[in-house]
């Protein structure tokens, strides 16, 4: 399989006055696991989700060197970049099945998709009628990422993918990451502290206040030891 | 001996066929802090939602320093209960020092006679300077700054703490803290620490749920291990890792589990 | 400095209020604007504290103000009491009935509260038509005595501004009311009621209370308008009302308690002296309202601030 | 697009001209309803005011002096009404018509006490109008329900009716005049008082407990409208062979006889007030058809429109002007023996210190008769009220 | 006659305000509030067939059309050019979009009133056959209309709303608009055909139910209430409560007057509607989830 690739050129997300990603670069390639760790606040949701059109932003998106920045949120789906939005950005009065079922659809996959998603979960099938807001943080975090696995997408955009689950699901989410990314997938991960992830991490941007100040190609720990390091230097500049 | 504060015996929810919660017991004394991890949808929610009065018990008991703890959530926060929500509950439209505020002063206008004096004296002398300095001292505290935002511009993790600051500004005898470490960056993190220090020091406890458990056992002085709606460790944090039942239905390998006994008709 | 808390807000609206009574002079028809005006504003005022700050809908501020009418009615008609009193008992009493319709549905979320509310108004204006030993019935009370405050009577044009100065305290006191950490309380109990009732408040007793503070506003109003026109009938304070004060406060901008007074006042101007005359002033009110959504939807304040802001952020 | 030709609400908008008068212009206030809940019947009388007006304006106008009509709209809004009174005295009117819902005209009162200018309400008829309180500057033309009662009463013995039951919409102004008339008709046993939302979308629950009580009758009180004719409609069909009698509005009211289901006004009487045997009738008839087309079904509003105008013109010219609105307010109280556009030919309106109501006897009244083309028939045979005069 | 005729009146009544109920539940389920302009709606769907058939002479059915289709029009109108850009203008909040739609509703009474005439007119007739006898007791053709068309509307749109893809989308970008927007629903599209359905479905009721007692300008804000009311007593939690609701306001407003006499409609209704929510407090069907 062809590795894939997401690409962000001089990504900008203003708020009314306040301006929360200013003229970021950040490439995912396939492949590997990239990472977006900053505090919070730094802008990491903002990107992330400019990346997927569902905030306005400036600055251009290329999926596999075509520009989709012109694209809507559900062609840019349709055209595999899949989102694991931070928070539960689910429909909590609609069932399990129903709350998939939505998204197979938006991404027009046959129906069975919604079958084959949920064997990810066992726990999922056990309340496929259940309403979605009755179920526990983990459960519905598992569910948006069930969700977002649904199609068979180029490049992985995950918010805080593991807030909320046992560190059982975490190791399991982790190999299925990386397997997706073995297989080509470009994978990006916005996270606040590296923690449990770090070991699955290959390169990595430390965002702060909106800006990107580090790179580093070279492995998780790396990446947030430099991020450690990065938040020391600025809060004793603060003093 | 400390004192025991808070004890709950026998606590059980059960929403139609599905049992969240199979008679749990604790006791908590003053300073400690209990640590509450297990799988997801183990109960933890559900324990925090009926020790605050969220969620009626289907059954069980639990009293506070002696006393029967029942009725709504707002009469056991006057009673000393304090929480936070897995997933904050701001009021988005007000700023950041307005939604601390809320913590610091609600358990002063908890009767319906201080409601209505509360409605008198807002009128006639709105701002108490000591309310204000409370609210600064969380927020230092928990490094939020800029407190004149509304809550709905903060980011997420933003949020979370500023729900963590509210419940810290109600002084409880004991809080109950939702997965707080949640989407935390590492000020957070020590700001959250130290806010459960802080209860602690002043002879208070602290319940606190995550996933985190290196951060949950560096914190507690106890922790308790739910699965599937029961208790099925309660220890030490050492031995908590340590334990089997840890390593089984926590860290161990993955295999689905048993659903079937707890979805009933 | 140390700033009054809602003083600006104040300043503001006195000086407002004075330009107002200064382009009245002794013209009696633009006199009968000014209590006109604040009769709406008290009621909107009244609809405030529920609405804007605690989000609970009740739609009953029709028989509210009337209670408030009737008060004057009564005391006048029927009792050698200081009319004056008027303006305890009736506030009281739709305090009291507010209260007893929030208990009815004070587990209910708000559209229930606007349901019932709506059907009590009705019910209301029923019962007043029926009880005739008390209302007057359908022909209401009239031939009302004067005001007489300790001996001093006032005129004509003292009662306008009077109720020019009612209107102003009360929306200053409601300004602060909001500041405070009770109406912080309030506002919270809109968008996060769960974290209200966590924190050690009962969200349904607290909104009683806001319910109860809104009806004895509206009745004020109520009376003060029954006094000024001289005579309360069961359709005096018909639903049309209700509808108008749900538009003031978003015509003015619902911020601050103020922006029900400038609403009134556009209301008002809109309806009643708006220079098309025979047209619709419903018809005017409604698109005026719609436009102001469509432009400011801040309301008239919000974009004054704005502007403000704007002005002074660029000089910054 | 939609046209709005053949809407009877925009016919005789236009203002009154000065005609042939001259002389500076004598004003007068028209409060009105033309678009609230009043609108429906207001306008009608709004309109004939305005042509009797001009006429009068046409034929020299009042001591040499044109009237001048300033109009405003109170939505039948109560809370509105002391500002448009107001206003319209601002305007410097001398007298004011009344022409908008009743409800306004009853918060009105107090505010003309304070104005202390006299005022006609065409079309009322509602008797708490023109009583205490604040009922010195008020008047109003029309028979009311005293009168009404002993009409319904001779009808009744004529019709050997003896137990009544009555169907009544929940207005104020239906409350206050059933208050009035209902015990007066001593003459009748009343079996049943049923009572309906003015808007209501079925009365099909009041009617059953009518027939349960089983009267012999049923008189219908309402302000008209949809009310009126879906009462007709549910009797017609459930209280088959049950007389009917209803108040003046269904009358008035040729929009509302097309409401009704085919025959279902059939056999039912009502208080009428147009006689076209009247001459005054006749050449406000014909002046109308001339106006608006010959279709035009003339309306006692119409009539009582006219009428006012005229009971007005005549007050001026007596007080001499209109600058001592004391003066004329005793002109309009001292006029006596006016004869009438509507009622029968002998039919007069006078005034006094209080008799504030004009109609002198039930002359202004007479039993019509609806027929089975919803339209009414003539006179009905049974009963007329006395007309002796 | 005896009861039956009630039962059919409650029927009727009950159907009528179920099926305002349904409008609301359309825009409620679909773009998360009350629409108070449905009442307008059925007015004008009402009001413009009257008067275009007795004043432009117009054929009943043609009448009907283009006043349904200025119901929907309308509707169009409400989400485009008010309820649309006010939520992007004031954030999205639930207040001012109510207060726009309440402004909405005067606007369009008054401007029926402008045009239509502020008389009441008679309702028309699509269809005209002989009544239906049933004992003593005839049912007339335009209640078997009306009928009809409630079982039928109700039975298509419960269908539509749980079995097809847009109905789907409708109860998702109700349930939460921003995580729609999120994902990228076709948030706006799925708003305006709630729109167009809630304002068709308005249009035909208030057609077919004008017959039974006039429509005039001003029916807009009474039809508004009472759908209200009904939408309230059923509550969201299903497409069937709007009817369950309807029919028990139209039991209501028929069987309290009969039992207590008809002074007591308007405490009647108070009183039913307190003892009923005492009881069940949120409506007859309703979704908990936890917050
Ligand atoms: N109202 C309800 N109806 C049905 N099931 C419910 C309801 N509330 C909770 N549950 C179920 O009860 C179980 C316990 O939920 P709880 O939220 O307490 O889990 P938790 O331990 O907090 O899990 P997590 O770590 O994922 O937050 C879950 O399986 C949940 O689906
Ligand atoms: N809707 C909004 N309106 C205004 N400002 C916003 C909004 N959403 C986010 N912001 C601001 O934009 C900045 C970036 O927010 P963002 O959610 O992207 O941060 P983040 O890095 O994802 O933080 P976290 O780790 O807490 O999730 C923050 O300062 C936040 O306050
Ligand atoms: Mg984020
Ligand atoms: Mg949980």
């Amino acid at each position: 399989m062809s590795a894939h690739e997401l690409r962000l050129e001089g990504l900008s997300v203003r708020y009314g006055h306040a301006s929360a990603v200013t003229g970021a670069d950040i490439v995912a390639p396939g492949g590997v696991v990239t990472a977006l760790v900053g505090p919070n606040g730094a802008g990491k949701s903002s990107a992330l989700l400019a990346a997927y059109g569902s905030v306005a932003a400036t600055g251009r998106v290329f999926l596999d060197g075509e520009d989709v920045s012109r694209l809507k949120p559900a062609d840019r789906a349709r055209a595999g970049i899949a989102v694991v939005p931070q928070g539960r950005q689910l429909f909590p009065k609609l069932n399990v099945a129903d709350n998939l079922q939505v998204m197979a659809e938006l991404l027009r996959l046959p129906r069975s998709a919604v079958q084959t998603a949920i064997d990810r979960f066992p726990i999922l099938r056990t309340r496929m009628k259940s309403l979605v807001g009755v179920l526990s943080g983990g459960e519905q975090q598992m569910l948006v990422v069930t969700r977002a696995l649904m199609g068979s997408p180029r490049v992985l955009l995950l918010d805080e993918m593991m807030t909320g689950l046992a560190p059982l699901v975490v190791q399991e989410l982790l190999r299925t990451v990386t397997q997706l990314a073995a297989d080509g997938v470009a994978v990006l991960m916005a996270e606040p502290a590296l923690g449990a992830v770090r070991g699955a991490v290959d390169r990595g941007y430390v965002l702060v206040r909106g800006e990107v100040v580090a790179t580093r190609e070279d492995g998780g720990a790396a990446l947030d030891d430099e991020y450690r390091a990065r938040m020391g230097v600025l809060k004793t500049a603060a003093h | 001996m400390a004192e025991t504060l808070l004890v709950g015996s026998g606590l059980t929810k059960r929403y139609g066929g599905v049992t969240a919660l199979q008679d749990v017991s604790f006791s908590l004394t003053a300073g400690e802090v209990l640590g509450l991890v297990g799988p997801n949808g183990a109960g933890k929610t559900t324990l925090v939602d009926l020790i605050s009065g969220a969620q009626p018990a289907t059954e069980g008991a639990l009293t506070l320093r002696g006393q029967r703890l029942s009725g709504p959530a707002s009469r056991r926060a006057k009673a000393g209960l304090a929480r936070t929500f897995q997933y904050p509950q701001l009021a988005l439209e007000l700023t950041v020092a307005e939604n601390l505020l809320l913590g610091r002063v609600a358990r002063r206008h908890g009767t319906v006679w201080q409601m209505i004096a509360g409605s008198f004296s807002g009128a006639l002398r709105p701002v108490l300077p000591a309310d204000t300095a409370a609210v600064a001292a969380i927020a230092e505290e928990l490094g939020i700054d800029r407190l004149d935002r509304p809550a709905g511009d903060l980011s997420l993790g933003e949020q979370r703490l500023v729900e963590v600051g509210r419940a810290l500004g109600q002084d409880p005898l004991v809080l109950l803290l939702d997965e707080p470490f949640a989407g935390s960056d590492a000020a957070g993190v020590t700001g959250i620490s130290e806010v459960v220090r802080t209860v602690q020091r002043r002879g208070h406890a602290v319940i606190l749920v995550d996933h985190n458990v290196d951060l949950v056992a560096g914190l507690v002085d106890r922790i308790m291990l739910l699965d599937r709606g029961r208790s099925v460790f309660d220890g030490s944090p050492r031995e908590c890792l340590d334990s089997p039942q840890m390593q089984q239905v926590y860290f161990g390998v993955a295999d689905a589990p048993e659903e079937a006994d707890r979805v009933g008709s | 400095m140390k700033r009054i808390p809602g003083s600006l807000g104040l300043l503001v609206g006195a000086v407002g209020a004075a330009l107002i009574l200064l382009w009245v002079g002794a013209d009696g028809y633009k006199q009968t604007l000014v209590t006109t005006t604040a009769t709406y504003a008290l009621v909107a005022l009244g609809m405030y504290v529920p609405y804007l700050m605690a989000g609970s809908l009740s739609m009953a501020y029709g028989a509210y103000a009337g209670i408030g009418g009737y008060a004057v009615g009564l005391i006048s008609s029927k009792s050698g009491l200081p009319l004056i009193l008027a303006w305890v008992a009736g506030p009281v009493v739709a305090a009291v009935v507010a209260v007893l319709l929030g208990l009815a549905t004070r587990r209910l979320s708000g559209f229930f509260l606007a349901a019932v509310t709506l059907l009590f108004g009705m019910a209301f204006t029923a019962w007043l038509v029926d009880a005739e030993g008390i209302s007057g019935g359908s022909a209401g009370l009239g031939s009302l005595r004067k005001l007489d405050i300790l001996g001093w009577q006032p005129s004509h044009y003292q009662v306008v501004v009077g109720s020019a100065v009612v209107v102003c305290v009360i929306a200053f006191l409601l300004d602060r009311l909001r500041m405070s950490p009770w109406g912080v309380i309030v506002r919270t109990m809109r968008d996060a009621p769960r974290a209200v009732e966590a924190a050690g408040v009962r969200v349904p007793m607290m909104n009683l209370v806001a319910l109860a503070i809104g009806a004895a506003i509206a009745a004020v109003g109520g009376g003060l308008f029954t006094y000024s026109a001289g005579s309360v009938t069961p359709d005096t304070f018909t639903l049309n009302l209700v509808f108008l004060a749900i538009f003031m406060p978003l015509i003015g901008g619902s911020a601050t308690p103020w922006g029900a007074v400038l609403g009134a006042v556009i209301a008002v101007q809109l309806t009643l002296n708006f220079p098309a005359v025979e047209t619709s002033g419903t018809l005017i009110l409604a698109l005026g309202v719609l436009v102001i959504l469509l432009l400011a939807p801040q309301g008239v304040i919000g974009y004054a601030s704005r502007l403000v802001k704007l002005a002074g952020g660029r000089r910054g | 697009a939609l046209t709005v030709a053949g809407c009877g609400n925009k016919a005789g908008d236009e203002k009154p001209t000065n005609g042939t008068a001259s002389g500076a212009p004598i004003i007068i206030g028209l409060d009105e309803d033309s678009t609230g809940s009043g609108a429906s019947y207001s306008t009608i009388a709004g309109k004939t005011i305005r042509l009797a007006v001009q006429d009068v304006n046409d034929k020299g106008g009042v001591l040499g002096r044109p009237l001048q009509l300033v109009v405003e709209n109170d939505e039948s809004d109560p809370t509105k009404v002391p500002a448009v009174l107001q206003k319209l005295a601002g305007q410097g009117a001398k007298a004011l018509f009344l022409q908008s819902g009743s409800a306004a005209i009853l918060q009105a009162k107090s505010t003309l006490t304070a104005l202390g200018l006299p005022a006609i309400a065409p079309t009322g008829v509602t008797a708490t109008l023109v009583q205490p309180p604040d009922n010195e500057l008020i008047y109003m033309l029309a028979n009311t329900t005293t009168d009404w009662a002993d009409v319904y009463c001779g009808a009744f013995k004529a019709a050997n009716i003896t137990k009544l039951g009555v169907l009544t919409d929940d207005t104020t102004t239906i409350a206050a005049l059933d208050k009035a008339l209902l015990p007066a008709l001593s003459c009748v046993q009343i079996v049943a008082t049923e009572k309906g939302a003015a808007n209501a979308s079925d009365l099909s629950a009041q009617v059953a407990r009518l027939k349960n009580a089983n009267p012999d009758a049923v008189l219908v009180t309402s302000v008209g409208g949809a009310f009126e004719v879906l009462a007709q409609n549910t009797l017609g069909s459930q209280m088959k062979g049950t007389k009917r009698f209803s108040l003046a509005s269904i009358g008035n009211q040729p929009s509302s006889w097309k409401l009704a289901a085919p025959g279902a006004l059939e056999g039912l009487i009502f208080m009428g007030s147009i006689n076209t045997a009247n001459p005054r009738t006749q050449a406000l008839v014909t002046l109308l058809k001339e106006k608006y087309g010959k279709d035009y079904d003339i309306t006692a509003y119409d009539a009582q429109a006219w009428d006012s105008v005229h009971v007005l013109k005549q007050a001026i010219e007596k007080a001499g002007g209109v600058d001592d609105s004391k003066k004329l307010n005793e002109a309009i109280q001292s006029i006596k023996g006016y004869p009438a556009t509507f009622g029968q030919a002998n039919f007069t309106l006078s005034f006094g210190a209080d008799k504030h109501l004009g109609a002198d006897g039930p002359c202004g009244l007479s039993l019509i008769e609806f027929g089975a083309d919803n339209k009414p028939k003539g006179p009905w045979a049974t009963f007329q009220p006395p007309c002796n005069k | 006659m005896g009861q039956l005729q009630l039962w059919l009146s409650a029927l009727e009544m009950g159907c009528f305000f179920g099926l305002l109920a349904l409008a609301y539940y359309l825009v409620l389920v679909g773009a998360g509030f009350f629409n108070f302009a449905i009442g307008p709606y059925a007015m004008i769907g009402g009001l413009c067939t009257s008067y275009l058939v007795l004043y432009e002479d117009m054929n009943v059915w043609a009448a009907a059309a283009v006043a349904v289709s200025a119901a929907a029009a309308l509707a169009v109108v409400t989400e485009l050019a008010v309820v649309r850009p006010v939520q992007r203008r004031s954030g999205g909040g639930e207040l001012p979009a109510l207060v726009a739609v309440a402004a909405v509703l005067f606007a369009i009474q008054q401007l029926a009133g402008y045009l239509f005439g502020y008389t009441t007119l008679p309702g028309q007739h699509l269809l005209t056959f002989d009544p239906v006898t049933v004992g003593d007791t005839a049912i007339q053709p335009s209640t078997l209309v009306l009928l009809a068309f409630t079982v039928v509307a109700f039975g298509g749109l419960a269908a539509w709303i749980r079995g097809t893809r847009t109905g789907r989308l409708l109860r998702a970008v109700g349930d939460s608009t921003h995580a729609a927007q999120l994902l990228g629903l076709p948030v706006n599209r799925v708003r305006l055909i709630a729109f167009v359905l809630s304002g068709l479905l308005a249009g035909i009721t208030g057609l077919l139910f004008a017959p039974k007692a006039g429509v005039s300008s001003l029916s807009g804000l009474s039809w508004a209430l009472s759908g209200f009311l009904a939408m309230v007593v059923g509550g969201t939690g299903s497409v069937w409560a709007p009817l369950v609701g309807g029919l028990l306001l139209g039991a209501v407003e028929v069987f309290v007057p009969y039992y207590f006499g008809g002074q007591s409609h308007v405490y009647g209704l108070l009183i039913v509607a307190l003892l009923f929510f005492a009881l069940k407090p949120s409506g007859l069907f309703v979704r908990r989830v936890r917050a």
